[in-house]
Formats: C-alpha cells, structure tokens, sequence
C-alpha cells in the first residue's frame, strides 16, 4: 500500500496539480493557476477526439472478447499442464518488438501485401482491398495487442465453472446458444468485466498503432496527449486531457456497477 | 560494453573516464568509438534517443549525466533558451576550420557558442519515376489527384505545414495567424489524396510501392533507393527545409575537456567521410563530399544540387504560434 | 404406445478401460417407481448418462416411450434428471431455476408462473421464490432440484442419489416426500441409489447392479427373500453365509454338508431351484431370522449350532450380536429388544443359534 | 453434440493461435531477407544474425530489458500477491476501498504514468537508470497481478489454512505450504502477463530511463530516423525460437511424471 | 493430572444474532470414545471449532487436559481435527498430507517416515503414498484425513461428521474402523454427527444437543431407554407418543388418561421419577416394543388398544406398520420378520397393539 501511495499517487497527484498551470511561451510549466486548460477541451473539436477513441477502444473490446471467449473456454477444459501451455503460447508473440510486429502488420495489410497477394491467388477478390490506412486496420492492431489482455481473466473464471450445470441447462432442453447465454456467461461475468476493463482502457490511449495502421490520418486522445506532452511540449494541457480521459473512464466504470448493482467488478 | 546501471555515479574523472553520448540511434558504430577510445583510454558509452522531443524530455527532466548529445537545429535554440547546453571552446575543437563556411553562421546559434554542425540534409519528395513520368519540381505535386492514394506526408506538423506555407510562397516558419488558417485549408483539401502521415516507414512505403510520392528526410529516401533503383528525389524550386544534426556539450556535463576532444574527433574528415557512407547524410566537414563514395556524392537526397542550396530554410520555434499550428494540425486530422 | 417408459437393449459403454455398463438390457413400466441399486463405481451415474443423452452409447439402444434415441440431443428427449449433487444455476433464484425449463421451450410468462407456482406449493418452497441456492439448505436445494425437473412433466423423471449429501433425518423425510410426489404426479421414477434400504423401502421394482452388469430384477420382496446369486443376497440386506454341498433333497427340506467347518453338521434347508445334489452351494441365513438363547433345549427348529458371543452392539431397537461358529466362520444375528427386561447376552457367553429350514436358502456357489 | 460444439471451439481456438503468430511468422521470415528494410523481398540472408550478434548496444539493450523484466516482475508478483491476500483478509467495505485504489493504475493512460513518474523521480532526485524503469514496470503491474490472483483467491477452500493450523502450523507456514502452492496457477499468469507489458513497454521506460539503461522498445525506436535494422527481427525470432523450446522441454518433463504446474 | 480430557465450563458463542452455543458445559474422560448428537443447525461444528481454537468464545472457557485454552492459538493446541469435508491438501500426496502435521514440529525426515508408516499401515493406504487426493476414492480420502489427525498423537481428536460423505456400505465399515483404531491407541475421541443410529452404536457416552444447548449426556442405553425429554426420545431412535394426565401411580404402574383422544382407554405406564399425579405427560412407547396382531384375546399385555393398519413398509429383516389409533393419532410398529412365512397385515386390516407398561414411559410435557 505505501509502496503504491509513494510510487503512484504522489506523481499523479503532481501531475494533476500541473493540469490547472499554463504552458511557458516555450515549453515548460508556468506556475500560475488556470481553467483554461479543461475550458479548451470543452471545444466539440476536442470532444469529437474523445468520442472517436470511445468508440474505437469499445469496438476493440467488443471484438477481443468474441475471439477470446471461445479461446478460454477451450484452455478450460484442456488437461491441467496444457492450460499452462496455451498460457504461454499466447503471450509469447508479445515478447518480439511492437514496431516490429506492427511492421509486420502493415506487410500483411497493404494493397501488394501478403493477405491481398493471396486472396486474389485463391480468386476470392479480382483487385485489391484497401485494409491498411482504415479504421479496420486499426481494430486488427489494437484487437491484435490486447486479447491476451481479455483471454486470461476469462480463462480465470471459466476454469472455475462446473461442468455439468452446463449439461443440467441441456437437459432442461437448452439450446447450445441459450446454453452459453443463459448459463455460462452469466457464470463467467465476473471475468468478461475484468477482461473488459483490461482490454478498454490501454486501446482507449492506445496513438502508435493508429498512427502506423491506420495512418494517422485522424488522431485518438492517445496521440493527443502525446502530441502535447512531446511535441507542443504543453504539459499542463496534455495532464488535463489525460485526466478528463481517466475521469470519463472511471465514470462509465461507475455506471456500469450500479446498472449491476454490484458493488466491485470481481465480486 | 555499455553499463547496466545509470551513468552519473559512474562517470568520474580519474583513469578510465566515461564519456556519455545521447544521440540518434547508428549516428556512429563500433570502429568510430574504438578510434576515440584508443587514443584517449576513455570508454565511451552510447545513449540513444528517437527524438528531439525525447531528447528534450530527458535532459531538461533532469536526467543529468550526458555529456555530448546530438541535438537537431531547432531543437539547439530550445536548449539554449532552456540553459541547457555549455558554452564550445573551438580552440579545443580545432576541426571547426574544416566545416563548410555557409554552416559556420546558424540562426539558431549565432557565431557558434553552443553548437558545430555534424551531419545534414534536406526535407524534399521522394518520388517514383516509374510512376511520376515527368519529374516534378514543385510541391504543387502533392496536390496531384493523379496520384491520390499515393502520397504520404511527414506526421509532423511544422513539416506538414512548412509544405503548404512554402507552396504558397510563405516562410515555413510563417506565425501569421491567416496564413496558417489558409495552409491549413490548403492541406485540407489535400488529405484526400494522402494515403498516410508517417515519419516511420515512408522508405518502406516507397520500396514497395505502395506510395509514389513521398514528403520524407533525404536520408530515407536515399535508403529506399537501395530497393527501387526508379526511385529518385528533389528539392522543389520553392524551397524546402534544411536540418542539421549538431553537436553540443551539455551543461550538467562532469567531463567537458573530454566532451569537447570527442566532438572534435567526430568532425574528423575520416571519420566524417565514413559516417556519411554508412547513413548516407550529407557531413558538416566540407572536405568529406570529395572523399565519399561517388553515388553517395552524386545523390541529390544526400548532397542538394549546389543550386538547391539558396532555397534552403532552416526551421525556428515560432513560440506562442506554436498552439495556432497546434489547433489546426488537429482540425486538419479531425476533419 | 408403448407399454415400457424406458427400455434398453444391451447399451454397451466403455470409459477408456473400464467397461462402464456392459451388455445392459432392463425395461421401465409407465408410472412406476424403479431403482438401480449397486456400489459405488457400478454403472448406475453412467446409465443415466446416456438415458440422458449426455454421453453416446458404444453399443445397444435406448427406447424412451417407445421412441429410439439413438443421436437425439439432450434437449429434444423427453427425460429429466436430478443430479447427484443438485446442480442449481448459482446464479439464479429458485423461481428462475424452476422455470428454467419452461422458459427454453418458449412457454408464455403467464402459463410459466401458472406452472411453477403449484411446484413450488409442492416441494413446500412457497415465499422462497426470491432466494438464490446458496441461502437455502440442503433439503431445500434438494427440493429445488427436484421441482425444477418435474415441473417439466418429463415422461420419465431420472433421479442420481437425489438423497445423497442429506442427513438421516432429512434424508428419511425426503424418502417420504419423494414417494408421495410420485403417486400424486404418476410420473415414472428411475432412482439411482447405493443405499440400499432406501432402495428396498422406496420401489416398486429395482435391478441390482455390479461392475456394469445387470444382476436381478425385482420387487423388493423378491430381491430380498430370493436372491438368485450370493452378491445380492449379501448388497440387499445384511446375510450369514456357509459354504457346503448339497447332499440329498428330501421331502420338505434340503440336506447340505459344511464343507470347511467340520463341526457344522448337516444342515436342513429349503429346496433350492435348479441345483443338482452333490453340487457345492452356499447356505444363506439372514441375521434376524436367527433364534439366540442359552439354553441346550428348545423346540421347533429344524437346525441348532452351538456359537459364542463374540461382540455385541447396541442400536436401541435392537441388539446385534457377532457370533463365532467356528474358528473362521463368524455370523450375525439380530435380537430385537421387544421387552426392556428382556434377557441379554454379553460378549464371551456360550449360546444356542437355532433356525428352522424354511429360513435358510441354498444358492449355487 | 455437446462435443461437436466443443470442436467448433476448438477450431475458433486454433484460429485465434493462427492469428496472434501470423505476424510472428512474417517478421521471423524478414530476419532473414537480404534488405535492410522490410519491404520487399529480396533473398535470403542470415547476415542479420551476425549484425545481432556483434553490435554490443542491441545486445546491451536486450540485456537491460531482460533485467527489468525480471527484477520488476519479482517485484510487482511479490507487492500483487501481498495485496491480493491482504484483501481477501479485509473487511468487505476496506478492502473494496483499497482495492480500487490499487486498481487505479489500470485506468490510467500509460504515458501519463510515465509522466508521473520522471516528475516524481526528478523532483526527489532519484538518478533515472535501470531502477527507475523497474520501479515504474512494477507499479504498472502491481495491480494486474492482484486482479489475476485474486481471481483464484476466491476459489480456495478458507478451511484448508484451518486444516493447517490445527496440524500445528503457525499462520505464515499455512500460507507457505498450502495457500502459496494452491495459487501457483494464477501466479503463473500473472507473472506472464507482468513479463510480457515489461518486455514490450516504451513509454514509461521512455521517460523513466537515464544514461546507460536503454530498454530493447527504446534502441527499437530511437532506430526510426535511420531505419529499423533487421537484425531486431533476428533478435525477436530468437527469443521466441528459445521460448518455444523451453515449453517443449518442460512438456517433456511433465510427460516424464515431473510435476504438474497445474494440479487440483 | 487432570481426569477429564476435556472439560467444558459453560461456553457462549453467538454468530451475528444465532446463538450457536448457548452455555455448555460438558466433561470427556480421557481416552473415552464420546459423540455429540444433534440436529443440523444445533451447533456441533461450533463447538469443536471453539475447542480447537479457530474461533473465540464470547464466554465461559474450554480446559484440555486441565491446561486453560483462552487465547491459545489453534497450532499450539493438543487437539487435531478431522472435518467434515476432509479437507484434505489438494497439492501434496497421501504421504505428505498425513506428515504435514510432523514436519510442522520439525521432527527429522526419519522420524516422520517412522512415524507415518505405521500410521499408513493402520488405515490400510500403504501402496497409496505418492497419490494425489484427486485420486483417491471417498472412503480412502476420509482414511488419509483421520491419519493426518492421528499421526500427531494429539491429547484430543475432534471429529466432524467424518462419514457424513460416505455412501451406506463404507460408512458401516469405517464406523467399525473407527472404533477399533480408538481402542488401539485409546485416543480420546470427540465425534460429532447427526447420524443417531451411528452415534448409539460407537460411542461409549453420548451428548445431545439442540438450538446450542445440552439437553442429556448417558451411555446410548440410557439416552435410548431413560430420555429425559420428549426430544431425546424423538431424536434418538422413532418413539410413538400420546399425550395425558397422570391419574396416580398405584403399586408396580401408574395410571395415565389421554387427554386428545376419548376412545383411548386409560393406559398402565412404568412409575415416572418426579412427575406429581395430576400433572399433564407424554406417554413414550417404541415401536419394536408394540405387539401386533389380529385376534382380539391375548393375555399378558398390560395394555391394548384397537388400530387400523394405514400403510405398511417392507425393509427386508422387518415390517414397518403405520397404526391409525385415532383420526389425529398414528403410531409406528416395527415387526421382524423373524419367519419368512409368518403373517404380515394388510393396509386397512383391524388389528389390536399390545404393550407391557414396564415399556411405557412417561414424560412430563
Ligand atoms: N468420465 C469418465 N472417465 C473415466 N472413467 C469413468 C468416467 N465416468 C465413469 N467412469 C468409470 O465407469 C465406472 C462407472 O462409473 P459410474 O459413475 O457410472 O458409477 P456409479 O455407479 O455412478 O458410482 P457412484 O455410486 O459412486 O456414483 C467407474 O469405474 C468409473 O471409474
Ligand atoms: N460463520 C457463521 N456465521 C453465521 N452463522 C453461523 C456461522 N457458523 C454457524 N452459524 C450458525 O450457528 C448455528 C450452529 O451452526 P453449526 O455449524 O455449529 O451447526 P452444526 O450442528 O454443525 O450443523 P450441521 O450438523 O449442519 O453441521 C447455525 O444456526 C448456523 O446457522
Ligand atoms: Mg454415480
Ligand atoms: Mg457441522
């Protein structure tokens, strides 16, 4: 606790205080109290920014859980040493460079590149799919980085889950879907939040890989933040962004326990 | 054998001194540091650092213990503004003779207090002849709907507007509010050809073909080549940026006598001549252009026709302009 | 329609090694109460299972009211089933988990409550709608299981240890409970059990199992008094055994020879079915139909052995005594104690066991 | 039918597998393109390999990487597990309290923590360095190991430290010798998972390294401006060639009868 | 040294408003084989859990071998427990799961193996070291928990429901299993369940409790044959009542009328201790201790009473009849069938239920 009280809250708690200064006409901090920096990001323009990221981190989400799902559902049910196995499986990929990978990424998507090269191959499309440089290379990357992030929690739950309340619901004729729906989902929500939380917040300030995969054409609160904390080198205004990204974040967190009427997302 | 923990505690004088370089990443290799350590008995270790701004952020964050860094232009008038940097004692870095005269007067440092030259070029087109019959030699090109989704630009404000103000025969260090309100339309209208805003990988993009036209350094586009030999590069007759790399001694410096004979030992023409070979950026030492390799000396991304050389502008911080950039940078990705 | 509710024809289902059920063939009436009845690890969970269509028979059939099963799903037969150990969904309140069923066949809300609500007034669960299975009790959990599938109104209702993890008390009043909510509803039962005086006390008619196999089919009457085989004679009920040959049958009774006791003598028993004389058999006499007293002359019993008490336990209602016949051969008798001040016997007493031949069965051995 | 399912999902599974090492696949196969960039191809090469191998800086990097990796995922296991237990002892309406606040982190975007964090170093003057960079990973990971464990906290049969005790155990051994063990599992992932946002983190190490302690994400970018030199590929590939093999030779050991991680 | 291993002095335990324990106090005598009985919700698991210090006492205070407990922590007690879900260490084999409590003392590795062996060997699991519990059946993970306890030698073994989870036929072997072990090493055992026929039949002395209070402690006949309240008599053994007035106790019997039911003639009971005539009781008979039969004259009995046979119970060694005596009045009978060809009654036969008055008891209500 201290620890995190030292490590943690101290630096944000300086952080949040910059948040309310103004930017030196050359970078640096002017010890001189203001607003401006939360009025500015009332502008629609900033907004839209927010509202952009929002959606994009929520696709992502939604996106990482289909595909993660299924995947620890299965390393739930494998034998005992294979989980293990699988756990590694799945985070090895991560352990390469993230430039790298996105390079790879980009191999893959562009119009000459490899998943183009062989669909027209197999003559699944005559002329080539515009992937890289798109929202949906965004998504790939992003959903790409975080399942992991999604698949262990599930997993964590689902490794829990009783088998044969699964076959009770089938003999009170449930259906596969109503199966997965009425029994194990509810059973696993415990994880699906989790996994949600960790996979939402990192893709909601994700900036490089908007800005390799999806050509930084538009921007996220991700490359806003960095923008001004690197390039504009306006700290104050970067704090405040960040902050007022935090604090939606923790409102929607909020909201979606009292909609629960839960009292902790792992409770 | 670069150490494992931080250098300060490290760093004292005595027999075996350590010097700290913080510079750009193959800026110099193995055989350049033996040299220096042969002849000093000083180990050098090498920091690297992926821009400016990280530079910036690192330094004036407090992170003492480098002792020459490798700064580009702008970024020196920054740190000298910011105090960052110690005064030279060109009597200690005899190599300043060498330099080429038209380096030897900066704007962002003026009768070189605090910085020399090291390495330069020029921010131009990369462009595909293959595909781009007749060669351009405007940035106008950029506005080409003949080659829409085959452009990519800088992600890079200053850069991206320094394009537009140029095309319209501003400064790109313009602060005049209306002229960056109308750049800003300009490249409004523009992005729809753009197929990307990347400072990464426009060399890969170019090699493969995936772009025609390319806003990018010099350097880069002289890489590609390597790839697609219909590869070429200009310098538009509007201008276009001129950046250098320089080398300066930072003030929380312990060991500026040795900072100072290792910046000399860099402007070395050997040296010099080998380090433009490898990164293929043209050297401050004006006796190196003879010395390179001929396709190196002959590559306009390396070495600007001499003719280029008049149309060249350096980029200086525009101060409180910098949040008009800013704002319409957004607007200009927002849209 | 058929006149069996379920009828299987040699189901045949292997767990990797272990021959699981072998060779199984046994048939349901409509409307009866039918228990399987075999130790721990004979096949009855698995037999289940593929009633249930939760596992696929290796060979053999399964008929479910005439109907072959043979690759329906779980949900589209017309059984339900009560797990060993409830299975409640944690997450649902009892109401929700009754209705359950109902709900995945897509009834209307209106008709749903219509039906859960008598089902809950039956298993006596009314205004505990509302709790989920954590805050319940055993009983009640158990009750909770057990509505949830009848309110379905399955042909066949299957139920696997039901009354397992409950404690004598509870479990004595579900027997109760359970038979009478048979009657009501008509429903066939097939009970799953290892206990076996639940199984006597419960059925109409039940099968006794081993290592897969089927044993004995029967009314509990049948099971107890004819066991065809010394595995029933000894799982139903409790059993005294001595193994002889079978010398003469006269009229009225059967001589058999002790063949590893010497001090046995010859033993009258009642006429055995199908076995030949000179076979060896074992003799089988139940503890309670054994005459205890100490002394040397009493009338009326066709055999009488000398024994000594070797121990002795007191359950209340009755005593049990463990006596030595012979130096290997230890039988149990038990006395029940019809008067307070009835006589009784301490460990080390020299005793007179006596038992006429209608009480003592001869098995091939 | 309920295994035709399962078969589907088995399928989804492997496909998912597919996808994560798809890219792997394409950046292992540049290692070996005769490029220096990854654009084309243009033949075959394992000159990346040597480059690897004798440039003393990549390999410095991967060095320091791997330490921070290491030393901040001790740490971060050691405080996550710490927090995880102390919890599951609070009282409901405490530990809820603490338990947000430890979460905070995550809901943090990550360059504001690096932010944070060089402020706070500067300011109390603690050298930027190695130290620096662990201290930030392992406060980035504190509360991802505490969300994982805890998971399987809640899991554990409180009686079981009971047991325990009664059998003369004091309080500490109980843990040690059956809650600890019980937890492996979890804490296996966990650790994974703090390994791997170490491994492959830039920002905070951007703002937390100093002199001498650039992390692998850190010499990666700074090799933007002059082109990403394949031989990064070359590295990447051998970590997860060697990672591989170490999965392999522990499978082979359990199949031997070694002991299970896994066992419940 | 002090005589009793265990000496409860009036101990209070609330749970949130429930008071668990309600002012105990009880003695066990060392090496006595004792059992707590009692309904589920009674409060056994909480007093051993009191006594083996893993929750405090709000009062009152627990003494083991004479030595005061309070505040001494559960390691550092004399006693080892075996719970009511074994709750054996999921991670650790057979072998390190009994030597866990040893090496918690440090004793050296040969020691311990000295030690566990024999203990291996008594609970019949030698060859079963290197399992896992995972693989173990029911009755060998219940052997392991009692080896774990045992092996420490402890003053006390407290157990909770250890067969509460076992199936019929392997409960009935380990109780004889328990029983023996404690005389080998003539532990004192402290055994709690809920189980009446298994608490008479192994314990030397028994308590009952209900709702956290100690109602009776006495050797299981004399909780069997002497109860001292209407809910020992219930809960220990099935007892048929009818409550009335006591008119007076003449030489030999007392006299008591029915008070509910007028055709109930007046009944001849064994002479009460301290009931004044005049009070209202409740007059106690067992069922095995009702003589059943058809024909109106038969002498002997002190009472006698006409009953219709309502429903009739077969379970193998003997009849269970449910007697209607009156509209609001059912009594059981249990008739064994000591002859296969003896006769058995009917549901809705008339028949007349005898008894002698010595098996009549009287309680006051
Ligand atoms: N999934 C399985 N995998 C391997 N073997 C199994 C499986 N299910 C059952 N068996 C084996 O099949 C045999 C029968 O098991 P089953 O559960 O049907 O017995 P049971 O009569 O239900 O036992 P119990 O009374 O203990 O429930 C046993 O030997 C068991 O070990
Ligand atoms: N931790 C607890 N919190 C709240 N109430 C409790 C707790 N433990 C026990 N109780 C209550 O105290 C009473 C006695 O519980 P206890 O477990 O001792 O009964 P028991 O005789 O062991 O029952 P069983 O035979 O079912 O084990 C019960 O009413 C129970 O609800
Ligand atoms: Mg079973
Ligand atoms: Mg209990």
């Amino acid at each position: 606790m201290a620890w995190m009280g030292l490590f943690f809250f101290l630096p944000l708690l300086l952080v949040f205080v910059i948040s309310f200064m103004m930017r030196g006409t050359y970078g640096g901090v002017e010890w001189v109290f203001s607003l401006d920096n939360y009025a500015a990001l009332l502008d629609p323009l900033y907004l839209r920014i927010y509202l952009r990221s929002i959606l994009l981190a929520t696709a992502t989400t939604l996106l990482c859980l289909i595909l993660g799902f299924p995947l620890a559902y299965y390393m739930a049910r494998l034998p005992a040493h294979w989980q293990a196995v699988w756990m590694v499986l799945i985070m090895i990929p991560f352990w390469t460079n993230f430039l790298v990978r996105t390079y790879a990424w980009i191999f893959i998507l562009r119009s000459e590149g490899l998943l183009n090269t062989v669909l027209m191959e197999i003559g699944l499309i005559s002329q080539p799919i515009e992937i890289l440089y798109t929202d949906a290379a965004i998504l790939i990357g992003l959903v790409y980085g975080y399942l992991p992030f999604m698949v262990l929690p599930l997993y964590a739950a689902l490794e829990r889950l009783d088998r044969s309340l699964v076959e009770a619901a089938a003999d009170l004729y449930a259906t596969g879907w109503s199966r997965f729906r009425r029994v194990i989902l509810p059973l696993a929500k415990p994880g699906v939040a989790a996994g949600c939380l960790l996979v939402f917040i990192p893709s909601v300030g994700a900036f490089i890989t908007p800005d390799l995969l999806g050509g930084a054409r538009t921007m996220m609160v991700g490359n806003l933040i960095q923008h001004e904390f690197l390039v504009v080198r306006d700290w104050p205004f970067g704090s405040a962004v960040s902050f007022v990204l935090m604090a939606m974040v923790m409102a929607g967190l909020w909201g979606y326990l009292r909609w629960e009427g839960r009292s902790w997302l792992w409770r | 054998q670069a150490p494992t923990t931080n250098g300060p505690a490290r760093s004292g004088t005595g027999a075996a001194q350590t010097l700290y370089y913080f510079t750009w990443s193959d800026y110099v290799d193995r055989e350049q540091l033996a040299g220096f350590e042969a002849r000093t008995g000083a180990r050098v270790v090498v920091d690297t650092f992926s821009s400016n701004e990280e530079l910036l952020a690192k330094i004036q964050g407090g992170a003492g213990g480098y002792d020459v860094a490798a700064p580009s232009d702008f970024m020196v008038s920054i740190m000298v503004r910011e105090g960052l940097l110690a005064e030279l004692d060109l009597a200690r870095i005899p190599n300043v003779a060498s330099l080429s005269p038209w380096l030897s007067d900066l704007p962002f440092d003026p009768a070189q207090r605090y910085a020399v030259p090291y390495l330069w070029g020029t921010v131009g087109i990369g462009f595909d002849s293959a595909v781009v019959a007749t060669p351009p030699d405007s940035w106008e090109v950029l506005w080409d709907p003949r080659y829409r989704g085959k452009i990519s630009m800088l992600n890079d404000q200053r850069e991206v507007f320094g394009v537009a103000l140029r095309a319209m025969g501003h400064s790109l260090n313009e602060t005049a509010p209306a002229a960056i309100e109308q750049a800003k339309r300009r490249l409004l209208a523009q992005k729809p050809l753009v197929k990307t805003y990347t400072s990464e990988n426009y060399d890969n993009l170019l090699a493969a073909g995936e772009v025609a036209l390319a806003h990018g350094w010099g350097g880069a586009v002289a890489r590609a080549m390597d790839e697609r030999p219909s590869l070429r590069y200009v310098i538009p007759r509007e201008g276009a940026t001129i950046w250098a790399d320089c080398l300066v001694v930072l003030r929380t410096s312990r060991n500026k006598d040795l900072a100072m004979r290792f910046i000399n030992y860099l402007l070395e023409t050997d040296v010099a001549v080998h380090t433009t070979n490898r990164l293929r950026f043209a050297s401050a030492n004006r006796e190196v252009k003879d010395r390179v390799d001929a396709r190196v000396r002959q590559n306009p991304a390396v070495y600007p026709p001499e003719d280029a050389r008049d149309r060249l502008e350096w980029m200086v911080d525009v101060g409180d302009a910098i949040r008009l950039y800013d704002r319409a940078w957004t607007e200009l990705k927002m849209r | 329609m058929a006149d069996f509710s379920i009828d299987i024809r040699n189901l045949v289902k292997r767990h990797g090694g272990t021959l699981a059920v072998d060779h199984l063939s046994v048939q349901v009436r409509r409307g009866e109460f039918f228990s399987i009845l075999g130790p721990s690890g004979s096949g009855k969970t698995s037999t289940l299972r593929l009633i249930a269509g939760f596992e696929q028979p290796d060979s053999g059939e399964v008929l479910i009211e005439g109907r072959p099963m043979l690759g329906v799903p779980p949900h589209l037969r017309p059984v339900n089933m009560v797990f060993q150990s409830y299975v409640l969904f944690p997450h649902l309140t009892v109401f929700q988990n009754i209705a359950f069923g109902l709900e995945m066949q897509r009834l209307p809300a209106p008709e749903v409550r219509a039906r859960v609500g008598p089902m809950m007034e039956m298993v006596k669960l009314t205004g505990k709608e509302h709790r989920v299975p954590a805050q319940l009790s055993g009983g009640e959990q158990q009750r909770v299981a057990l509505a949830r599938a009848l309110v379905n109104r399955p042909a066949v209702l299957l139920l696997d240890e039901p009354l397992g993890a409950l404690d004598q008390q509870l479990r004595q009043e579900m027997q109760g409970e359970l038979k009478t909510i048979q009657q009501e509803v008509g429903l066939t039962f097939l009970f799953v059990t290892h206990h076996q005086e639940e199984a006597l006390t419960m059925s109409d008619r039940l099968a006794i199992m081993d290592k897969g196999r089927l044993l004995q089919v029967g009314t509990p009457q049948e099971l107890y008094e004819m066991p065809t085989s010394v595995f029933v004679a000894q799982f139903v009920g409790t059993s005294n055994h001595l193994p002889g040959r079978l010398d003469t049958i006269e009229s009225g009774c059967a001589r058999v020879t002790a063949t590893q006791h010497d001090r046995v003598p010859v033993l009258r028993t009642r006429i055995p079915e199908g076995v030949r004389e000179g076979s060896s058999v074992v003799v089988v006499v139940r503890p309670e139909h054994l005459h205890v007293s100490a002394d040397a002359h009493v009338n009326g019993f066709d055999n009488t052995l000398p024994a000594r008490i070797e121990k002795t336990v007191y359950t209340g209602s009755e005593m049990l005594y463990l006596l030595r016949i012979a130096e290997t051969l230890l039988w149990k008798a038990r006395v029940p104690n019809v008067r307070v001040d009835q006589k009784r016997f301490a460990p080390g007493e020299s005793v007179f066991v006596r038992w006429n031949a209608a009480e003592a069965r001869v098995l091939s051995a | 039918m309920v295994k035709i399912r399962f078969l589907g999902v088995q399928g989804v599974s492997l496909g998912a597998l597919a996808f994560l090492y798809l890219p792997v696949a394409v950046l292992i196969a540049f290692s070996f393109n005769d490029s220096r960039l990854s654009a084309v191809w243009q033949g075959f090469t394992i000159r990346w390999y040597g480059v690897m191998l004798t440039d003393d800086a990549l390999l410095a990097a991967i060095g320091n990487s791997l330490v921070v990796g290491l030393c901040s995922t001790v740490v971060a296991t050691i405080l996550g597990l710490l927090a995880a237990v102390s919890l599951e002892r609070m009282g409901s309406a405490r530990g809820r309290l603490v338990e947000t606040t430890l979460v905070l982190p995550l809901v943090i975007p990550e360059i504001m923590m690096g932010v944070a964090l060089m402020l706070f170093f500067v300011t109390a003057l603690v050298p930027l360095g190695l130290l620096t960079i662990t201290i930030g990973h392992a406060v980035m990971n504190v509360p991802v190991v505490m969300v994982i464990v805890r998971a399987r906290l809640r899991k554990l049969d409180p009686k079981l430290e009971e047991a325990a005790r009664d059998l003369g155990a004091t309080p500490w051994q109980a843990f040690r010798r059956v809650t600890l063990p019980l937890l492996v599992p979890s804490i296996i992932g966990a650790v994974l998972m703090a390994f791997t946002i170490s491994l492959d983190d830039f920002i905070v190490a951007f703002f937390t390294a100093g002199p001498g302690s650039t992390t692998l994400p850190l010499k990666v970018y700074s090799m933007v401006k002059s082109g990403v030199s394949p031989a990064i590929n070359a590295l990447s590939a051998v970590l997860i060639v060697v990672s591989m093999l170490l999965i392999a030779v522990s499978l082979w050991f359990q199949r031997k009868g070694g002991v299970a991680l896994f066992r419940e």
